[in-house]
């Protein structure tokens, strides 16, 4: 894989994306969820770079616990960010 | 190139969210942000052309340039974990903040301290 | 011995961290003898190590069995052991002052043997991470080692009531912006040596040829350390952080915390970095901000009303005169900030024991309540007369000589930037007799009744001893430390200074 | 939330001011400096030749570990590993303190966790899944040495099992269970605790093992377990996988306890089993 592989730049251009958004958006849960994409993005990336224990672990940690550590929150100190 | 200079703007946009957003949970997803920027950085540096995944298969004995560099995916396993574990505790302070001063705004915030 | 005991250092307080919350179920007694044995036997392994650099030479330590650049090395010269004392020394002062959090309930919050278990643990984790990045000789491994103790610095600070949770969130951004920015830096440095070791770091980095990389490196790593240092203009998070803290992890985090950071700066652009052009400038950079924050610290702890807020800002100006020491680079400039390290860290405990148990006790923090406590606790308040002594740089205390050193460096130095240091710590120990010697006047000479600055009836005062003795004894102890060091200033001087002077002739031409 | 704008201050509209040059400053510093870094993926760069050939080509023999990254991870590159469960112990530790064994008044709801949700659906999936996924975990740990994962993972993968159960069957705590027919699973508080504990003091232990029988500090080489060196440390390497996972399983229960139904114990010691809920 070249370094201007289409895959590559796409899910680097997604991750930014998603990442600026999850910023942006007003709703909590919906930037959880979001942050949870960026995450899963970034674990593809690694994966195709071939750093697959990466891709694991961020895919376990960014993923999954990081976004249910962050959704238990909301609940807890209400869904809009004010 | 193109790939560091992703990582760049990532790490902008975190640490600039972490600074100029107002909500600290808001702060606290751009700080994740700028973390997975400095790990995306480091994972670029461990690729090399044409080599594979650094889980020896069958077969004789390794060559370097076939495999990818174990090491910055080692120091970002790490890396990550810090990062959760910051993350925790920062939820858990926050759970706290919202608890006692009933906001999660910072401007809000700072009023009610004043 | 020398195969033993750094193994141990950083072993010790990371295990204990772990098994003291455990011992909490057993009862609080037992808690608190194996928190100061384990802190006992910590400051032991220090100072053994300590004595053996000195008297042996430099201590490489491979952990794992791997040798660098591949394992992780540790390494104690009489640079790294001499602030491994101190941490370590620091520590077993508070933990003894813990137990104070769990006698009243105005410091801590419904405190059970489990919390005082918990509190114990974060205090050895402190411990492990700044013995561990005092240690270390991996760049990477020094990043772990300060996150370990930014988590558990976090969680003291937001342990007591109210703001501290606020306080340790700013800390906790703040902290966690440094380390990445460290980290990314690393990363920079990894890509053009492709090694994390300091030795081969500094080693490789005169060949490598990328300039404007290697300068993005350095400023990337001096950002991070400075905002753990609190360098100015980047201290933003210290004083809400000390002021907000628990009073016994108050005096541990105030004493040495951002001072390690202070090392770990000195021993990469010092040291590892030195051989390159980028790191020259960013030392200077350093010594220039440091001469801003000693005024803008003495400056702005003058105008507190607090007495920890003004402890607090006195905390920026000091931080600003160690790295002057460190930005200088000559063997004296570093003698003196590594003395300072000392002499401030010893004095400014015992001033944050004092003032935080005061503040407890008197119920509230401006120097008008500490009117009267001259003829009260005449004890207490001497040895905080001593501490604040040397927090100004009067001769018979450890400040004076570090605050000389530093002086003698400056003129040493000359110049524009050595004038303007000089000049800076001349003015910042006239600003520090003004703020010190408000409250002193206020304990010695003025009665609770003619306080100007606290309203309300004298007599409502809460009765009971102005400091429990949790925090007197640390008081007292350290502010005996601190004579003891100014006194055996020049024979320690004799004794260990070659060490450091050769130590410091390796920092200015790194070692292959 | 409250109905009043936010106040303005000065000083955040300089400070945003201060930002919008900063920032892009800061991106084209990086982007400068990046341009000089090797090329991507260049295999003649410094990172791929200088420290990194050793643990390509010799980490199968020295370390019995097929996996690179588990043999540098928690062998070459122990101590960092030490480091990073202490890092994850700290996190727990914290929460603990600044959560559950603080006197904080409970005037947040629980996240909407304490009350099962009560669906048959929910429940029967869980009761498949939860089993599955704590078995994956168990296999991720130990075969980690050939494959990606390490005890880590496993340790995430084990908490988000338990996360799980906590979900859809409610809090675990001294007092019974909050579902009619299901019996509560899962560690209490305190018990996730002494599993975090457990874990850092064996690593640490066989670190100190090693130093015992002569060795430096984790150097498991030394260790008694018989005369290939490779295979002794690939042994240790597994007790240290497994004391990883331990610390991560414990405090990944830890925090999403704390976090999720913290502060609600008012004053009473976490695992006392006196806490008051509504």
């Amino acid at each position: 894989m070249a370094e201007g592989h289409l895959i590559s730049i796409g899910l680097l251009a997604a991750m930014v994306v998603t990442a600026a958004c999850a910023l942006a958006v007003k709703d909590l849960l919906t930037a959880a969820a979001l942050f949870g994409a960026f995450s899963f993005l970034t674990a593809t990336w690694f994966a195709l770079l071939g750093a697959v224990d990466v891709a694991f672990t961020e895919a376990c940690v960014g993923g999954a616990l990081t976004t249910i550590l962050f959704v238990s929150t909301a609940f807890r100190t209400g869904r809009s960010f004010d | 190139m193109t790939t560091y200079a992703f990582a760049a703007a990532l790490f902008t946009i975190g640490l600039a969210g972490m600074a100029l957003l107002p909500n600290l949970l808001r702060k606290l997803l751009a700080m994740n942000v700028m973390q997975v920027a400095v790990i995306v950085f480091f994972v670029s540096l461990a690729f090399k052309d044409g080599a594979t995944v650094p889980i020896l298969g069958q077969g004789g004995a390794p060559v370097a340039a076939e495999f990818m560099n174990p090491l910055p995916h080692t120091l970002m396993l790490t890396a990550i974990v810090v990062s959760v574990s910051t993350t925790g505790l920062a939820l858990g302070l926050l759970v706290r903040v919202r608890s006692r001063f009933e906001t999660l705004n910072e401007r809000r915030l700072l009023d009610r301290l004043r | 011995m020398r195969d033993v005991l750094p193994g141990l250092l950083v072993a010790l307080p990371l295990m204990g961290a772990a098994l003291v919350p455990l011992l909490a179920a057993l009862s609080r007694r037992t808690t608190r003898a194996a928190a100061l044995g384990l802190h006992a036997a910590i400051l032991a392994a220090a100072l053994g190590l300590f004595g053996s650099a000195a008297a042996d030479g430099p201590i490489r330590y491979a952990v794992g069995g791997w040798p660098g650049p591949w394992g992780i090395e540790l390494w104690f010269d009489g640079l790294s052991t001499l602030i491994a004392v101190l941490v370590a020394g620091m520590a077993c002062f508070a933990s003894f002052a813990q137990t104070f959090g769990a006698d009243r309930n105005g410091a801590a919050p419904a405190s059970t043997p489990l919390r005082e278990g918990l509190l114990r643990g974060a205090l050895l984790l402190l411990v492990g991470g700044l013995l561990g990045i005092v240690a270390t000789r991996d760049v990477f491994n020094l990043f772990v080692f300060l996150e370990i103790s930014s988590l558990a610095a976090y969680t003291l600070v937001a342990s007591g009531e109210g703001r501290g949770a606020v306080a340790a969130f700013r800390y906790l951004l703040a902290g966690t912006a440094a380390g990445s920015l460290y980290l990314f830096g690393v990363g920079f440095l990894y890509a053009l040596t492709g090694t994390l070791n300091m030795d081969d770091l500094a080693a490789r980095l005169p060949s490598v040829e990328a300039d404007a990389a290697l300068t993005v490196a350095v400023v990337l790593i001096a950002v991070g350390l400075s905002i753990k240092a609190a360098l100015f203009p980047l201290h933003g998070w210290l004083p809400d952080t000390y002021v907000y803290t628990p009073t016994p992890a108050a005096g541990f985090i105030a004493a040495v915390m951002a001072k390690v950071s202070a090392y770990a700066l000195l021993r990469l652009l010092g040291e590892v970095l030195a051989g390159t052009t980028a790191g020259a400038v960013v030392l200077e950079i350093t010594l220039w901000l440091g001469i801003l924050g000693v005024l803008v610290g003495g400056i702005l702890a003058v105008a507190q009303r607090a007495v920890t807020r003004m402890l607090a800002w006195s905390s920026i100006s000091a931080m600003g005169m160690i790295l002057i020491g460190v930005g200088m680079g000559s063997a004296l400039a570093i003698t003196g900030a590594l003395f300072h390290m000392a002499a401030h860290a010893l004095a400014k405990g015992c001033l944050f024991f004092g003032a935080g148990g005061i503040r407890t006790s008197e119920d509230g923090d401006e120097p008008g309540r500490w009117a009267g406590l001259g003829s009260r606790a005449p004890w207490t308040l001497a040895a905080l007369t001593v501490a604040a002594l040397s927090m100004i740089g009067i001769p018979p205390t450890a400040g004076f000589f570090s605050k000389y050193y530093l002086l003698s460096a400056s003129i040493e130095a000359g110049g524009p930037a050595g004038i303007a240091a000089f000049a800076a710590i001349i003015l910042s120990s006239l600003l520090a007799t003004v703020y010190f010697l408000r409250v002193l006047e206020a304990a010695w000479f003025r009665t609770p009744g003619d306080a100007p600055d606290v309203a309300g009836d004298p007599a409502s005062r809460p009765p009971g001893p102005v400091l429990p003795r949790p925090l007197a004894v640390p008081v007292v102890g350290l502010a005996v430390l601190v004579l003891l060091t100014g006194i055996f200033a020049r024979p320690f001087e004799r004794h260990v200074l070659p060490d450091w002077e050769s130590g410091t002739a390796r920092i200015s031409a790194p070692a292959p | 939330m409250g109905a009043s704008p936010p106040p303005r201050h000065e000083a955040s509209r300089v400070r945003r001011l201060l930002g919008a040059a900063a920032f892009p400053a800061l991106f084209t510093g990086l982007v400068l400096g990046m341009a000089e870094l090797p090329e991507f993926g260049d295999p003649a760069s410094p990172a791929s030749t200088h420290v990194s050939p050793r643990f390509i080509e010799d980490a199968a023999a020295e370390t019995g570990a097929a996996n690179m990254v588990t043999a540098v991870l928690a062998d070459y590159r122990g101590y960092d590993t030490l480091g990073e469960t202490a890092v994850i112990f700290a996190a727990g530790l914290g929460c603990l303190v600044i959560l559950a064994a603080a006197g904080g008044r409970p005037n947040l709801p629980a996240a909407g966790m304490s009350h099962p949700f009560g669906s048959v659906i929910l429940d029967a999936a869980t009761r498949i899944l939860v089993p599955v996924v704590l078995l994956f975990a168990v296999y991720v740990l130990i075969h980690g040495h050939i494959s990606p994962g390490g005890g880590f993972q496993g340790g995430v993968l084990f908490g988000s099992g338990l996360i799980m159960m906590r979900l859809v069957w409610g809090p675990a705590h001294e007092g019974g269970a909050h579902h009619p027919d299901v019996p509560v699973f899962g560690p209490s508080l305190r018990s996730s605790l002494m599993l975090a504990c457990a874990g850092i003091l064996g690593y640490a232990g066989i670190g100190l093992a090693a130093m015992a029988f002569g060795g430096e500090f984790l150097n498991y080489g030394t260790l008694p377990l018989g005369s290939d060196p490779a295979h002794v440390r690939e042994l240790a390497t597994l007790g240290i996988e497994a004391a990883v996972f331990l610390t991560v399983a414990g405090t990944v229960g830890v925090l999403f306890d704390t976090i999720s139904i913290g502060m609600r114990e008012n004053g009473v010691p976490i695992g006392s089993g006196r806490g008051p809920r509504e």
